[in-house]
């Protein structure tokens, strides 16, 4: 399962021209406002035709205009969770999500209606109309009516950003499932370099119209000029160990154990953890007597200085990157430098739970 | 009622009533389809002709009712192309029948009704019927289960201005099919009739209070209907 | 200087009229505008204060309510044209019949129509029924008779083969070329056909006298001849 | 085209196709506001009498037009009560004047006109109207600057079927203001002077040809404004 | 300036019975999606009409349904940022920007348009109209219409939601400013807890329909019950010392230095810096070596036991109170009991810019 996309179009003043390849799983689509997110989804969608491209989901040509092949929006298959809702004002919550059932074929319909709402937490609303729900119950409802539909693509456009983050807890995993259990790709436009770590394959980073950057979210996250320095991120691989009656789960990576608050997934198992380049303090001996759990060993491979006040420290443990951001003063105090031995100090419970996920590790597309 | 209606409005009178309310009904109901495929075509498509056909819509209401009825007669009459083709190849016949009638008063509602519908298409957000459309909805099924529903206040508006204009169209009918008592003779013509003489204003006058109770009870009811279709598709 | 007069006339007397109040002008320079309506229009809208000068009703019963009402000059009312009722054909080479009651309608029409004016409400309709009354022959063809508005609708029920047979004026049916005129009724079988004119009581045209009389003068006589009328004296 | 135009048609059928479009545009033009008011009244407001107000608005629609200007006749005539007072107090006559057939023509066409607007002003989103008003404006701004621009498509429309239909009305005009040249002689009214005899039918098809053409050009010129408006209300 | 609210509505399932007063400044109104939050906005606005109520700004009353005064909405002079942009479709974003200021009177026309303009970045969109902006774009001249309309009263309602992490950045001071300088008073909806401490001189929890908590942010903000364990913060009253030249600003706090990245305000100026419970690492003994630049010293006051395996710590600090999160087995491993004094380690970076604000601290309101 890849996606193919290469689109060439002309807006008034605005020109959308970007062109990448996406493994199977989830590609974010990650970039400032009007970078030309939604514009992509829709050509893939089909509600925007382009000037000119080609859209390509295996081998299924959606788009190409070359060929003037344009496949219609609802042979397409896809599941599209716009930006602002879109929900169908004269049916009732429950007609809203049942709409797509009617049109996928039996053996698409592997989501069951009880599950989806019980997830989303919309099971008071069913019998109410769009126009009787706040703005997060109609992004909720509009998230059920995609995956209701038996996508072979789920198209979505910020589906989470209405909604508190307890909320997004609960939604995120089943985006993740989807994409690996069920292998339906994804194409998520997000903001949330959070959001983006859990559940990427791929990042796809657009800036005005053109990708900037694409990868495995290890890399683009790594790339302050395509995430800005706040977003900065390093993904480790862990193996869950052991679950604790503490309540914390033990990793082991290839730098040592780390300890998160427990989670939902089965011992035995490699999943990735994001780790927040700001997030990590680094000391040149093995610290003692601090509430972190999680103390890391590593060996410095790069230092990198950009605009600001902040450095970024890479540090290699095993085949995995950890980044650090520090201040350059730190830098300087510390007398950091390449090939030195350093700990990064990772508070267990910075590790937000929402950038836990099971990804698998992709290669670089394009 | 009827026998107290009898002795207030003459039984030739009251089949004029009857049959004003058929042939309206009847004129309505079976142009909706048409008029809603007609005004869908010139909301949404573009295609050559379509200035023509909108002005051929319109016509009706541009000429004088008497020049669509003789129209008709040249070309639905016995003798005219259409007419002799429908009698011949399906046994249908509309001179001096009430289906003449209720031609004659479809044709002569068709801009109001088209027009109306037209309006609440243009109206619909074409981005829902793009959702439907990407979740699998094929271009019949968005239009029958989103821009239908959506557009049903502008239908029963498009339906309840043909009813009325039906019942009360005049010139064209009874240039078309005449006046044949319990065949054509409409609430209208029967009116028109007591007003050309003197003293037959009064005769007129009840008849004229029948249409307008009648007309008032659908416009009432549509009224009424509207409503809660409107309120169903605004969701509140 | 040119005077003015607005004549009120009924619709089937346009083209005559026409070319008769365009002769007057040409003999006397004065100028006659002239509004062709229904009878009965016209008589509701001079009883209303329309601003009519003269009125040339194709009804006698309108004509009478208008004078009811006080809206006539006295003394200017008469009659002025006649015309006659006749049995109309479609095509060209239709057979002449005898207008009597022997007469069998009914089977000349078949499961056909016979096309009149409205029978209870229009002059020429309810001439027709009353000539079919006098001739015994109106219980047998009533349930057949389709009703216009009009004469000339019945004309084109006929002209276009929609109704085989029609009861229309003479002046009409003269014209109408997919017609033939099979018979005339005998003046006795109806009332005469009549068109009264008369001079309105609010009417200050200095010329309205003066073309009532014109429309009974030679030249006038003439042109409404050629249009099929009687005149009358 | 004058002098062409003289010799294929008289000078009083030039009269009438010139008195035609001067009644029909200000039957359209001096009705529009009135019939933007009710519209709106129908659309927004509840008060009681409403099922009252929209039975009137639809009545010229289902009495037979002959009824209609019988009873314009009986009211604004020179000798009805409101003529009467128009003219006692304003000097406005309306009876067998130019005005007076622009009167029956509005009349006759306010139906269609309040209807085409009513249904665009139901479409229009009250959010937006709320937002308008969180910025200050009175619902008289709110209206003016909001609901007034983005039903224009709908006024439009309306004003269209209400030129086309004054231009096609002839029932309650001749029955109304009479049918004199060069004051109440409309196209329609010639044609039926012209089918009143035999013979006239050509003269009758010539001016048929007038009054479609004139027609269509309005529609096709509506259309073209109506698209423009309605790209500039949607945005695109 | 103090807002007073006391509204009581019933919907069909659903009941709003909301009191709160607010002083003034920024009044944040948090809790989960379809908690009311909306519904008391548009209470606010005059657009939800509660069954039983009570509104007044000061001593300007905008409702009170005991003596049946309603005021309408446009005589309430306020700027509501609507959840869904609702711009005029048939204005082109200049004349949306500007409709409310025909409207304002003369002397409330404070913003210039090209100001807003800018801080916006929509520049290039003046002249398109809302149905060829993308989402963000929407929701930024939204938010500009409002601002330009000259209210007395500002209500938004999630208002950077659709924004990247940029955007926010430039945005917010906008409203800071707003509510400081001009004192406009503001009601703010918003899910992001940073923005919530950044902006807040009050916040109010909301939980279906009903007030949970309501008070000062750093009051509100430690208490997990109303934010959830990851919403916990803590907010220091801290005094800008000096900006350095390697792009640190030092700031002294009753507990000592805190080194920040530079920020916009003049030496002398106290402010206040959020610092989430999980960003917070304690140690026993002051630690020595480590990247983290800023040390503070406390005594703990609290330690509280959620249902997670996390614990809360709460530390005194002069006046202020510092709360970190840790997990129950670092309590129990360093052994940590009240009374102890004990060092907080705070990544200087890990102080999110979005986090400082200048807010005045404020008396506990209701
Ligand atoms: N119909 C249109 N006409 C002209 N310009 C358009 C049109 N649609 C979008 N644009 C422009 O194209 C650019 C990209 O829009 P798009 O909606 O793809 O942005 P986006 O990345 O989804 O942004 P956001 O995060 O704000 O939703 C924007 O600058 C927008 O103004
Ligand atoms: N017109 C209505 N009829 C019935 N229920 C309504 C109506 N409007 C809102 N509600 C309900 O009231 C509750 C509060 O809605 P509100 O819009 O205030 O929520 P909110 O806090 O703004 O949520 P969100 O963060 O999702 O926007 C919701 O459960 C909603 O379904
Ligand atoms: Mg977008
Ligand atoms: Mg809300």
């Amino acid at each position: 399962m890849t996606i193919q996309i290469a689109i060439e179009n002309r807006f008034e003043d605005f020109t959308l021209d970007v062109a990448f390849k996406a493994p199977a799983g989830v590609t974010v689509l990650f970039g400032p406002s009007g970078s030309g997110k939604t514009s992509v989804i829709n050509a893939v969608a089909g509600l925007l035709r382009p000037d000119a491209g080609r859209i390509v989901v295996d081998d299924w040509v959606l788009l190409d205009t070359q060929t003037k092949h344009n496949l219609a929006p609802h042979r397409r298959r896809i599941g599209y969770i716009f930006q602002e809702g879109r929900l169908f004002p004269h049916l009732n919550v429950r007609q809203n999500l049942l709409y797509g059932r009617w049109f996928a074929p039996r053996d698409a319909r592997r989501e069951s209606l009880s599950r989806v709402v019980e997830m989303l937490g919309i099971g008071p609303l069913l019998e109410r109309r769009p126009a009787a729900l706040s703005g997060g119950e109609k992004q909720r409802v509009a998230i059920g009516r995609a995956l209701l539909a038996g996508p072979k693509l789920i198209l979505a456009d910020e589906p989470l950003a209405a909604l508190d983050e307890a909320r997004k807890a609960e939604i995120l995993p089943y985006f993740e499932r989807l994409s690996e259990e069920v292998s339906v790709p994804i194409l998520y436009v997000s903001h949330s370099s959070s959001e983006v770590a859990r559940l990427a394959s791929t990042v796809v980073a657009l800036k005005a119209g053109r990708v900037v950057a694409c990868g495995p979210p290890a890399e683009v996250l790594g790339d302050v000029a395509a995430v800005g320095a706040r977003g900065t991120a390093s993904i480790l691989r862990a193996r869950v160990v052991a679950h604790h009656l503490d309540g914390l789960s033990e990793l082991s990576t290839a730098a040592g154990a780390l300890w998160l608050p427990q989670m939902d997934v089965t011992e035995g198992q490699t999943i990735r953890v994001r780790i927040a380049a700001q997030d990590v303090i680094l000391s040149r001996a093995r610290p003692k007597g601090l509430s972190a759990l999680n103390i890391l060993r590593g060996t410095i491979m790069e230092i990198r200085y950009g605009d600001g006040p902040g450095a970024l420290v890479v540090l290699a443990m095993g085949e995995d990157r950890l980044i650090a951001r520090i201040t350059r003063r730190s830098v300087a105090e510390m007398a950091l430098e390449p090939r030195q031995t350093c700990y990064a100090v990772i508070k267990s419970v910075a590790v937000a739970p929402g950038d836990v996920g099971r990804g698998r590790f992709t290669q670089t597309a394009q | 009622m009827a026998a107290d209606g009898a002795y207030w409005l003459g039984p030739a009178e009251w089949q004029a009533v009857r049959l004003s309310i058929q042939v309206s009904f009847w004129a309505t109901a079976a142009s909706l389809p048409l008029g809603i495929f007609t005004a869908y075509a010139l909301a949404r498509w573009d295609f050559i002709g379509k200035q023509l056909l909108n002005g051929l819509v319109h016509l009706p209401l541009i000429l004088p009712p008497v020049v669509t009825g003789y129209l008709l007669l040249l070309t639905f009459g016995r003798r005219g192309p259409v007419g002799e083709a429908l009698e011949q190849w399906f046994g249908i016949v509309l001179s001096f029948r009430w289906t003449g009638a209720a031609v004659a008063a479809a044709v002569m509602a068709f801009p109001l009704m088209v027009r109306a519908i037209r309006l609440a298409i243009e109206a619909v957000d074409p981005k829902l019927e793009q959702a439907a459309s990407t979740l699998g909805a094929s271009r019949m099924w968005v239009f029958l289960t989103v821009t239908l529903p959506l557009i049903l206040p502008g239908i029963i508006a498009g339906a309840i201005l043909a009813f009325a204009k039906a019942m009360g169209e005049f010139g064209a009918t009874i240039t078309f099919v005449s006046n044949i008592p319990g065949q054509t003779q409409t609430i209208p013509s029967a009116i028109y009739a007591f007003l050309q003489v003197p003293g037959g204003q009064e005769a007129a006058g009840r008849l004229v209070l029948i249409a307008v109770a009648i007309a008032m009870l659908a416009l009432v009811l549509s009224e009424f209907v509207a409503r809660r279709v409107a309120k169903r598709v605004a969701g509140a | 200087a040119a005077g003015e007069v607005t004549v009120f006339a009924a619709a089937s007397l346009n083209n005559a009229l026409s070319a008769v109040a365009e002769a007057w002008t040409e003999d006397t320079g004065h100028i006659a505008v002239l509004s062709f309506a229904g009878s009965s229009a016209l008589a509701n809208q001079i009883m209303q204060g329309a601003p009519a000068d003269i009125f040339i009703s194709a009804s006698v019963d309108w004509m009478d309510a208008v004078a009811q009402a006080g809206d006539l000059r006295a003394g200017t009312r008469q009659d002025i044209l006649g015309n006659r009722l006749v049995l109309i054909a479609h095509g060209d080479d239709a057979s002449p019949v005898t207008i009597d009651a022997t007469l069998d309608l009914p089977s000349m029409l078949g499961d056909e129509r016979l096309a009149m004016a409205l029978v209870d409400a229009v002059p020429a309709g309810i001439y027709g029924k009353a000539a079919l009354t006098a001739l015994g022959l109106w219980d047998g063809v009533a349930p057949l008779v389709a009703q216009s508005d009009n004469v000339r609708a019945a004309l084109a029920f006929v002209a276009q083969n929609e109704a085989p047979l029609g009861i229309v004026y003479a002046t009409d049916a003269a014209v109408e070329e997919n017609v033939t005129i099979i018979g005339t009724f005998p003046a006795d079988s109806h009332p005469a056909i009549l068109y009264p004119a008369a001079i309105t009581a609010h009417s200050e045209s200095p010329v309205a006298a003066a073309f009532l009389d014109y429309l009974r003068s030679d030249p006038a006589r003439a042109i409404w001849q050629a249009f099929g009328f009687r005149v009358l004296d």
